[in-house]
């Protein structure tokens, strides 16, 4: 883990209001794992006060560089998408722990809702260069909010929408549903807590693994403040910084 | 003719290198420098290790510690507001046992100096807090959150009745010969009031402030952004009501006071110095910053050279007005 | 049924033009809207007249009158801190003889409501403004500002004890049968108490908040950067204190809650308004944005006919968790 | 006055920190006269959160154009100073009490310290443009701090530098002591303090009228919030931005 002040290589719209950064990322600063995240000042002086949390979409040793992929919600993401290749990006990371691979024999299915598709992107590269192959199911409102540049090309991609303006109609969890109950499926995933929740009563009755990538509000993003709490079904809490983001999905209380 | 004139070279052009003396006392402790972490925002110093060394600065003021284990409050607890920052973090903490077990050995190895922040629903857990502590070997020094609600006052804060804040300030001091420092809420009518009665009661120094009580609410969702509702802001919205308390408790008592509230900047930690602190915490800031603190101290280093003041004690005297 | 049900279209799916009412009642005065101008930052409606049309507003609350005229305080008066500003204008005011006759006709002729701030340094000073402008002809209403020292108090202002509020708060409702609302000070340690006391004592509705006491130091020039050292902090820094007193305040009272502090945009307003305020006010904002109060006016409605909210009373009720 | 959300025109460095921003001023929005000012709201949010005023430097009614020349001191006019032609600026103007024209006989003299040059400038192009003669006096530190592109061409124009590296060496107000004490100058004058005392000394020893340029914190801009108050040596206070920014300097207490 390590604060840099690094480079912005380029900055490109990928749907509706995604951008996809591209940044130096220096070998020193260490190789981030999918399902780790980054920390990124967005601007000086106290508006936007806080860092803000994003997870690492892929890392390129060779090139040292890295991206994440952003959707513009408020002060801070508005900022970002802005920003013009060569400006500097105050980062801190890699944070938290990423996804475990696979057990063998079972067939890692990858689930992205909205915007979680960063790092579900990141996970699928990783299995593809280890020669896993995975399913990668992508989940989204309409079409216009698929990235179609960044989808992982080979089999086993598909894509979802409410509206059905692209791929089936319906939503991620119910392409999840109509993989075969016998399968031996490890869930991964990230997006919206609906979506989390549903996957957990399905990874439930199936027997299924299932890592999530949760998200919450954060303030120091190491596991100081205790600020991202994460509930519990059992009671308790664990901290979305550094005791996740990827957690064992059974566990989380999705509500 | 003090360290000022005796570097001064004889024809009073030439200046000599000048080394101010960043020490600061306080109580039976003396902090290598001025400049500490606030309690809650920096754990209990081994998270942000890779990041900042804090053995570099003058103090590490824990996360609160309880008798008992707590889980803390409902999620969300974090929510951001125009330069502000509101928690409801509620006292999480790992409990008096497992923080004697797991995290008291590496705070008594640190070079920096060690305050663990004592929070309780009754004295008496305050008292235990430190009896444990104490038993255990002790630390450099305890600082008393006296903004957790009171149960037998049901549920108004030790901190807001100076009555309150004298029992338990007393409570403690008779369970520790060490550094002891009450921390103020500014959540009061006159807290110059609170202030003279931890120091009536035998406390080192006070420190000022803790979080202001906010709200915000996410109108989309139509609920309040943290799930206890309401929270604690602090962060650079606070700074001037945190700069006008220090100013106004650094008149009223003898003790030394310890700033804190938006502190991002040196040119921020001098704000509360000149205003009347003898040091200072930095707490929202490292968020943003994880190297902050750091930051902070080089640059009150850099002020006292620059302006030829020995002592960080001797700012206060600077302001004019 | 509501007007939300009764403007529903038969097959519920086309929707008919909703209409929300913005109107709200405080006290014996009907407000066409729930935005108002704070006081202090719209002078007596004059100079913003060029940039926005009052009459377009709820509510137009002065600068503070005081019986004598006041030239105010020394300069500077003013200084940016943090998403807040810090002031202190000491109530300059050409004081109630000359109000009366520069600017109360004005006032008078006015389409939206007017209540007229005041201020004073003993309970007979408000009195004698309120029966001053009653025996004049009278305004829709009169805002106490209780954040005032009070001289016979050692200079503790009013709005932090009770007792004062209440007597100053019955005192003026003695004179006057017009809408009587208390300005509520944030600088108390449970601001439920003053507002019970004002309405215990009269009141039709308190307003909430006015300025926190802060401080800023010029640290280059080593001086406080107001003259008069200490002020009162205003703006978006301050905006969770507001939104926290006035959750806190309408829970405890049942008279409306005119809400304020640093109400920047519309969704700023509603979460006053989900807070429980029954009508808001905006001040340092205008500053920054001449026409803020209109933009949040016209936000407001925007998001009642969104939600088909039909009264702005409804709003509070739609606060969930 | 109006509040408009006009479009730079240009922004050039004219000096080590100051920076001149053209804009579009429409004749709607009223045509500025020397001494008045406009505030700017520097960005959206709260970081900044006032306007800041600035005094009109130029105006070209024939051209819908005016200029501003700021010094970078604080964020907002760090963030002014960065920005580039074509952006939009939400400017409020004219604001305030201009210069008045000298009475027949007198000769005006026109003192600038530092940033205090924007005024003197439109006002000297003002008197040249109705074919009154006038000399211009500019006190800088040094000479990196001298605008010299924007200096008046033409008879009568000194620059004084507190190090002599540019022009003599001294102060402006030396300059202006420099003058015949017969003279029938008019003063007029916007810079620091020490510079505007020193000058309302001379004025009063020559019996000269002085016309000053003031400068106070300010909220509102336009009378309403007595935050811009101008202590007066008889007592009492004046408005810098309604009853000012040009007042009387013989009236102002510059301590
Ligand atoms: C571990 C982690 C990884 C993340 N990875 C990504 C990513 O790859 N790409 C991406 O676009 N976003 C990601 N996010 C979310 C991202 O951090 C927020 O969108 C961002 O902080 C919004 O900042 P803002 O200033 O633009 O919006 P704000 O003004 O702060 O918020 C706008 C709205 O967005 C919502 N929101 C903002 N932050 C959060 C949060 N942390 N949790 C829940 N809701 C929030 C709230 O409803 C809020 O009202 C991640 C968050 C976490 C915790
Ligand atoms: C009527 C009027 C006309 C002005 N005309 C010009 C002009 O033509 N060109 C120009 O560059 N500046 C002018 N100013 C000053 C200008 O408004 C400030 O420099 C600006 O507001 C600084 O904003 P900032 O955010 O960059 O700095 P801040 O961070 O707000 O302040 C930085 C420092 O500058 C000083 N300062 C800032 N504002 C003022 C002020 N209003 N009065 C006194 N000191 C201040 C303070 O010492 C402060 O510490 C004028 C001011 C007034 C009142
Ligand atoms: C996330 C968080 C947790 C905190 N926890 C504690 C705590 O356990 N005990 C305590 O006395 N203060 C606690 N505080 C208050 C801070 O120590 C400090 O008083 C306050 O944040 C103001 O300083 P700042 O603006 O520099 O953050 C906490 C603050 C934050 C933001
Ligand atoms: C410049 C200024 C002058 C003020 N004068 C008064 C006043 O005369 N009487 C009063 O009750 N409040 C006064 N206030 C307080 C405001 O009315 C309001 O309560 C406070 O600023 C919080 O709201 P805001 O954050 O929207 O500005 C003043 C505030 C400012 C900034
Ligand atoms: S964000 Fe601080 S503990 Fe996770
Ligand atoms: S700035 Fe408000 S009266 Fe001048």
């Amino acid at each position: 883990m390590v604060r840099i002040d690094t480079e912005l290589l380029s900055n490109r719209r990928v749907a509706e209001g995604y951008f996809e950064l591209r940044f130096r990322w220096p070998a020193a600063a260490g190789a981030p794992v999918p399902g780790q995240f980054l920390t990124v000042r967005a601007r000086e002086g106290s508006d936007p006060l806080l860092r803000r949390p994003f997870a690492f979409a892929s890392h390129d040793g060779t090139r040292d560089e890295a991206t994440i992929v952003i959707q513009e919600r408020g002060s801070a993401t508005r900022a970002l998408a802005t920003l013009e290749a060569g400006a500097k990006l105050d980062l801190l990371g890699p944070l938290g722990h990423g996804f475990a691979f696979p057990e063998r024999g079972t067939e890692p299915v990858l689930v992205a809702g909205g915007i979680g598709v960063g790092p579900m992107l990141f996970l699928r590269a990783a299995l593809d260069a280890a020669g896993v192959s995975s399913r990668f199911v992508l989940g989204a409102r309409t079409a216009a909010l698929v990235p179609e540049a960044l989808l992982p090309r080979g089999a086993g991609v598909e894509v979802r929408t409410d509206d059905g303006s692209l791929g089936a109609k319906g939503t991620a969890a119910d392409a999840v549903t109509a993989l075969l109950p016998e399968a031996r499926a490890a869930l991964y995933a990230c997006g919206p807590a609906p979506l989390m929740a549903a996957l957990d009563r399905i990874a439930a009755e199936r027997g299924w693994p299932y890592q999530a990538a949760v998200e919450e509000w954060m303030a120091c993003g190491v596991g100081a403040c205790m600020g991202c709490a994460v509930p519990l079904k059992g009671g308790g809490f664990l901290r979305a910084c550094a005791d996740g983001p990827v957690l064992d999905g059974s566990l989380v209380k999705w509500d | 003719m003090g360290l000022n004139e005796a570097t001064r070279a004889p024809g009073g052009a030439a200046q000599e290198p000048f080394a101010p003396d960043l020490s600061v006392r306080i109580g039976p402790l003396v902090l290598a420098n001025p400049v500490g972490v606030a309690s809650g925002t920096f754990g209990y110093g081994e998270e942000y290790a890779a990041l900042l060394d804090l053995d570099t600065l003058g103090a590490l003021y824990t996360k609160a510690v309880t008798v008992e284990p707590r889980a803390g409050n409902p999620a969300p607890r974090l929510a951001e507001t125009p330069s502000g920052l509101l928690n409801s973090i509620g006292l999480a903490n790992p409990g008096l046992e497992a923080f004697i077990r797991d995290k008291l050995p590496a705070l008594r190895a640190r070079r920096c100096a060690a305050l663990v922040n004592v929070a309780g629903a009754t004295v008496d857990d305050y008292v235990r807090v430190v009896e444990g502590i104490e038993a255990a070997g002790g630390v450099d020094g305890y600082e008393l959150n006296v903004s957790c609600p009171n149960v037998k006052s049901g549920g108004m804060a030790f901190g807001t009745d100076p009555a309150l804040v004298a029992l338990v300030t007393e409570s403690v001091r008779r369970a520790t010969k060490r550094t002891l420092v009450v921390k103020l809420s500014p959540n009061v009518t006159d807290i110059r009031e609170t202030a003279r009665a931890a120091e009536g009661a035998g406390a080192d120094a006070v420190s000022a402030i803790n979080t202001l009580v906010g709200m915000a609410i996410d109108v989309k969702a139509r609920r309040p952004r943290l799930a206890m509702k309401t929270g604690g802001l602090s962060g650079p919205a606070v700074k001037p009501v945190g700069v006008a308390a220090v100013y106004r408790i650094s008149r009223a008592v003898k003790i030394p006071v310890i700033g804190l509230g938006g502190i991002m900047t040196a040119e921020d930690a001098l704000e509360y110095l000149l205003a009347g602190a003898d040091a200072v915490q930095v707490g929202t800031a490292t968020f943003a910053d994880p190297g902050a603190a750091f930051h902070v101290l080089e640059g009150i280093e850099a002020w006292m050279r620059e302006h030829r003041v020995a002592r960080v004690s001797d700012i206060k005297g600077l302001l004019e007005g």
